[in-house]
């Protein structure tokens, strides 16, 4: 039998929001944060935003996609503080602090979402 | 294995070399890695940023432009010029990963790990254009 | 305390692990010291390339693979040795399988087998063209799991210890920490490997300096058919690297300077463009090695920077045959040679690859020293002859390795104990390794020295020999003994002192080189490897025998004859090309074995 | 092209120093010359002092692994020629322990080895008597590549990970297990698991990648561990959303 360590979930999790991120994210980003306050592209209207974002499968793809990537987070920049660091010391207080904030913000999340009319 | 560290004629001394702090400087292939794994900060942002947008929408829509004039000042349009930086490199370094990391077979044979990564491309390619369309054409 | 053992083997290559591994299933109570002066995945076996000989298909027979042997070795085998050495040779290479080596395989899954020189059937298995590399990390890996085998890792044995008789443990340096210890043994398997660095240019690595059969020779052992010299027709000029057989056995061409296939012209067949069992291209490495000389005096060569070559045209099989089959030959040429084979001629030249002699043992491995045993290159049990056929010696090494792994466990756990006298014999060592060679203050250079050895060797028992250059070698060897006695050896430290090394090892040479000379003067005959030009034909009324050189208590060497076991092939004049006896011609079908091998 | 270069040696004599000190040298460089025949030059004829390691020299015994200006290499397969004009600076791989000048201490990795059973594991062995396992060259493929490492220990000396964390397994010992692990005469997967799953094992692995470039006989232990985690991670969920028996 198998130990179950968390290491693998926590490795799925890291992976899962490392790819959701890298297909979503830059072309989100770009057009929230670059391309609308630059004024490329004219910014949809709060309707429009209250549209998109009603269907629940938007809301279910965003939800997804915030949880993954604060995990996705969480997860390298615990390794690369003890990583570059060197403070491998603080192992324990690393990671339930960034796990913590994943979780926390996994929350806030989904409290934000299903707010939206 | 010895691990004796005081030199006696049987017992040489071996000497032990620490990582530098900044090992990371040394090589630009170590500072590209860092900069991957720092690009998971700006990943950590855009999470922030769109719940302060969606959180906005949800407020009505003076909020909503609130925080659309917001986006544009500055210093937060410098910052979001730099996390999409970020952001399109760590999507770049986790396709070129995907060949070294995921075998697939289709019946017994195995597919070339190009066409597993150009597979992701395509994706990636799909679900912006997906995005756009949603956000901005409809 | 003086670390013991039941059983201690010298050497951690493909003959000590197979021994090693041999020892622990026959009796898991006995524990087992392989020492080794290099870490034992680094040992030589790791670079042959071309395969291993083991009858497996279905048109084969044990005979077939003994008459090539017999013939190949110019009837100077030991014929019950070889009966032994084939019907067990498949069985080691199964074995193998089950270890985990990955063999190359049929479509099917079974084993594939590539032709190879001298041998009139295919049955020469394969891993791609690496190997020596695959069996020995194999043997390795597996050996991990015996916890009877302990490893004395970069320890450097210097002499045997000897009781009234028989060898009863070793005298080594851990050379991390530069202590000197001697590890007692009821019984001590040889399996040093070759000796090709007393030549100038070989395909052996630095390791392969004869250290076994000189520790045998020093202790009384006698050495067997020494003379008996391989040159490998295809060498790398500058490095020595090997191309392997398997590129000709592949379908490669040897032309020379008009691009014309020499070999039809020294009986070995008509040149056909498939390769043919037997014939040109796959005839016997004495006789190809051979052909270049008499190319080379016909003025027919090329003269390139580093001597004359002739080439070997492999451009004809394409470049999905070179990457599949021989991709390490391709990766060699690309990196040393600055050349790729799909495109280029390659420029080979001979170059001393084997040991067909070495220290004198029975089909057990035992040597006439009760408690030594000897296998692999360092032994000769005579399979090999007067001339060995490429890819019989990786399953010698796991045939004669595993034999006599099992005999000198059977001796270890029925012998007697180790006489405490023996430790005195280890102080004495320990004062001439610590006092003699730590302080000297001499004024001969070490390269100096082996380089000038190399040379007197080259010049005097090359390819072709005489009594003259032979005795001229004798000479030169004594003047390089004496000035021995004044090496110098700058390197005071104890912690990985590795000039040290070099000094030990140029001793170990002089001597086996000195045994080298001393046979080949002797043998007024040309057989195999050996040829004399003033004795160009082979005599059985003297010379169907084996020399065994002892080493006289002056230092010089005193051979006697030992007759060759003879079963069921009386000798017989060695025929290659269209008229060989066994099989005839035989064509090599082509067929796809594993492809996209990663190199 | 000139015809000679300078090697500015490492050197560390346990005796008389603390740290690593560095002499220069000036060597023929031809063509033809690798590295190592200039280290070899040095010790025959200029400082017979000089330690290192080697044996083959065709890149295949793997042990003249050494930092040439600053990446690791086999020297025996880097040419002087393409360090021309020179200088060029030789150390020993970084990560381990030095013993003496280009010698560092490889017992680590020798212990790490035997932890990941790197042998064919099997419920039944079949007797020799009855022939070989069949494999495909499809199944072969499936880990040759990973059967092709030759110990030479550059991936260790490559990976940042290795050197912050010495108790981590490392490219080549886990390239090993998955060697095995592939093999389709081998059922010891489940054993090993043990093993790597730990925290120092595939986990410790932030997949710098150095390991892959530099490996000389492009094992890919980089691809080998990401290819476990992956394997690890799916056996973790089977663990637990179809437990096993009744
Ligand atoms: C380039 C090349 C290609 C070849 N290709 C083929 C082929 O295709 N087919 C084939 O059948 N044969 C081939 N051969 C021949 C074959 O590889 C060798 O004969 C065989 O590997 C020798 O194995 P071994 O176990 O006897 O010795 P080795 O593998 O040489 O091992 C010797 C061991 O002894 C140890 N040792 C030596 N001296 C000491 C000492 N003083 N103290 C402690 N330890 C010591 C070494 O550390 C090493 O572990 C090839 C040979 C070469 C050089
Ligand atoms: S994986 Fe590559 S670099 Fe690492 S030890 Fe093996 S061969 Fe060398
Ligand atoms: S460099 Fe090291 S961190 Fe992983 S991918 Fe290679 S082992
Ligand atoms: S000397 Fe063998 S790998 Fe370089």
């Amino acid at each position: 039998m198998i130990k179950q360590h968390p290491e693998p979930w926590l490795w799925l999790l890291f992976s899962a929001g490392g790819v959701l991120s890298a297909m979503l994210m830059p072309m989100l980003l770009l057009l929230f944060g670059v391309a609308f306050p630059f004024g490329w592209v004219a910014a949809p209207s709060h309707a429009q935003m209250v549209a998109v974002l009603g269907n629940p499968l938007t809301r279910v793809v965003l939800f997804a996609l915030f949880m993954l990537s604060l995990f996705h987070w969480a997860h390298r920049f615990r390794h690369t503080l003890y990583d570059g660091l060197q403070i491998k010391h603080l192992n324990e207080v690393i990671a339930v602090l960034t796990y913590g904030v994943a979780v926390v913000g996994t929350g806030v999340a989904a409290y934000i979402l299903w707010q939206i009319p | 294995m010895s691990d004796s560290h005081v030199y006696t004629p049987y017992h040489p001394r071996w000497l032990r070399r620490r990582v530098s702090t900044y090992w990371w400087l040394q090589k630009w292939s170590y500072f590209r890695f860092i900069l991957r794994e720092g690009s998971c900060l700006f990943v950590g942002w855009f999470v922030l940023y769109m719940l302060l947008l969606v959180n906005a929408v949800g407020k009505g829509p003076d909020s909503y432009a609130r925080i659309l004039e917001w986006s544009a000042e500055p210093w937060v349009l410098g910052l979001n010029v730099v996390s999409f930086l970020f952001v399109a490199f760590h999507a770049v370094t986790f396709f070129e990963a995907v060949p070294q990391a995921l075998v697939v077979h289709i019946g017994r044979t195995r597919v070339p790990g190009r066409l597993v990564m150009a597979a992701h491309y395509m994706a990636w390619a799909l679900a912006s254009v997906l995005i756009a369309w949603l956000i901005v054409g409809a | 305390m003086t670390p013991s053992h039941d059983v201690v083997l010298v050497g951690g290559g493909g003959a000590g692990l197979r021994a090693a591994i041999a020892i622990a299933e026959t009796n898991p109570r006995l524990d087992v010291a392989v020492v080794s002066k290099v870490y034992p995945m680094r040992s030589h076996t790791v670079s042959a390339e071309g395969g291993a000989a083991g009858v497996i298909a279905p048109d084969d027979s044990l005979d077939a693979h003994a008459y090539d042997t017999i013939s190949g070795g110019d009837w100077l085998c030991d014929q019950d040795a070889v009966e032994a050495f084939v019907t067990e040779a498949p069985q080691e290479l199964l074995r193998l399988d089950h270890w985990g080596c990955p063999w190359s395989r049929e479509a099917d899954g079974r084993i594939a087998v590539r032709p190879f020189g001298g041998m009139t059937k295919m049955r020469t298995w394969f891993a791609a063209d690496k190997t020596g590399f695959h069996m020995l990390h194999t043997l390795f890996q597996t050996s991990l799991k015996f916890r009877s085998v302990v490893r004395y890792d970069e320890w450097f044995v210097t002499r045997l210890l000897i009781d009234d008789g028989s060898v009863q443990g070793v005298v080594a340096i851990d050379l991390k920490s530069g202590r000197i210890e001697a590890i007692t043994a009821r019984a001590v398997i040889l399996c040093t490997g070759g000796t090709g660095k007393v030549f100038p240019f070989t395909t052996n690595a630095a390791i392969k300096n004869g250290d076994g059969m000189a520790l045998a020779y020093r202790a009384g052992a006698p050495l067997k058919d020494m003379e008996f010299v391989q040159y490998h027709p295809t060498g790398l000029p500058f490095t020595g690297i090997l191309i392997t057989e398997a590129a000709r056995a592949e379908g490669g061409y040897l032309i020379n300077k008009d691009g014309f296939r020499y070999l039809q012209d020294y009986n070995l067949g008509q040149p056909q463009p498939q390769p043919v069992l037997r014939t040109m291209e796959l005839g016997p490495r004495d006789r190809l090695s051979q052909a270049f000389m008499k190319e080379l005096d016909k003025g027919r060569t090329i003269e390139a920077e580093y001597g004359h070559v002739v080439h070997l045209d492999l451009r004809h099989l394409g470049a999905k045959k070179i990457n599949a089959k021989i991709p390490f030959v391709r990766e060699l040429c690309l990196k040393y040679q600055n050349l790729d084979p799909i495109t280029d001629l390659i420029p080979v030249r001979p170059v001393v690859h084997y040991m067909m002699g070495g220290v004198h043992t029975d089909l057990n491995g035992a040597t006439p020293l009760p408690g030594l045993y000897a296998a692999g290159e360092v032994a000769c049990v005579s399979i090999n002859g007067a001339n060995r056929l490429g890819s019989n010696s990786l399953p010698e090494l796991l045939v004669f390795g595993s034999r006599a792994g099992r005999a000198a466990a059977e001796y270890a756990s029925r012998g007697r104990d180790v006489n405490p006298s023996v430790l005195a014999q280890a102080k004495d060592e320990a004062h001439r390794l610590e006092h003699v060679l730590l302080n000297t203050r001499g004024r001969e250079r070490i390269a100096d020295l082996r380089e000038a050895m190399q040379k007197t060797m080259e010049q005097s028992a090359g390819i072709y020999r005489s009594g003259a250059s032979l005795e001229n070698g004798v000479g030169q060897l004594r003047g390089l003994q004496d000035r021995y006695a004044d090496i110098s050896v700058q390197d005071q430290s104890r912690t990985f002192n590795t000039e040290r090394v070099a000094a030990l090892e140029l001793a170990f040479m002089l001597d086996v080189a000195e045994a080298i000379l001393g046979s080949a003067l002797r043998r007024e005959e040309s057989r195999g490897a050996h040829q004399r030009t003033d004795f160009p034909k082979r005599d059985d009324e003297r010379f169907l025998a084996h020399s065994l050189t002892y080493r006289s208590a002056d230092g010089s060497s005193r051979v006697e004859y030992l007759p060759v076991t003879l079963t069921r092939w009386p000798p017989a004049e060695r025929v290659y090309g269209e008229a060989a006896p066994h099989g005839g011609p035989h064509h090599v079908a082509g067929r796809k074995v594993s492809s996209g091998t990663a190199i | 092209m000139a015809d000679h270069i300078t090697l500015q040696v490492a050197r560390y004599r346990p005796e008389q120093q603390s740290d690593i000190t560095f002499d220069e040298y000036e060597v023929p460089c031809p063509k033809e010359w690798v590295v190592l025949d200039g280290l070899n030059h040095i010790k025959d004829r200029l400082d017979g002092t000089l330690s290192y390691r080697w044996s083959c020299r065709m890149g295949i015994c793997g042990s003249c692994g050494m930092n040439v200006n600053g990446e690791p290499k086999l020297t025996c397969a880097t040419f002087l020629a393409d360090y021309a004009p020179g200088p060029i600076r030789v150390e020993p791989l970084p990560n381990f322990p030095v013993i003496r000048d280009l010698i560092v201490d490889i017992g680590d990795f020798m212990q790490k080895l035997v932890r990941v059973k790197p042998w064919i594991m099997r419920q039944t062995e079949k007797p020799v008597s009855e022939g070989e396992y069949r494999q495909t060259p499809e199944e072969l493929d499936e880990y040759k590549q990973f059967s092709m490492c030759i110990n030479c220990m550059l991936c260790y000396a490559a990976c940042p990970i290795y050197g912050l964390d010495p108790k981590f397994l490392g490219p080549a010992a886990i390239a090993l297990a998955q060697r095995y692990n592939l093999d389709s005469r081998d059922e010891g997967a489940s054993d090993r698991m043990a093993v790597l799953s730990e925290h120092e094992g595939i986990w410790g692995c932030t997949f710098v990648g150095e390991c892959t470039k530099v490996c000389p006989k492009h094992v890919d232990p980089a691809g080998a561990i990401q290819r476990y985690k992956l394997t690890a991670a799916l056996e973790s969920m089977k663990a637990i959303f179809m437990p096993r028996g009744a």
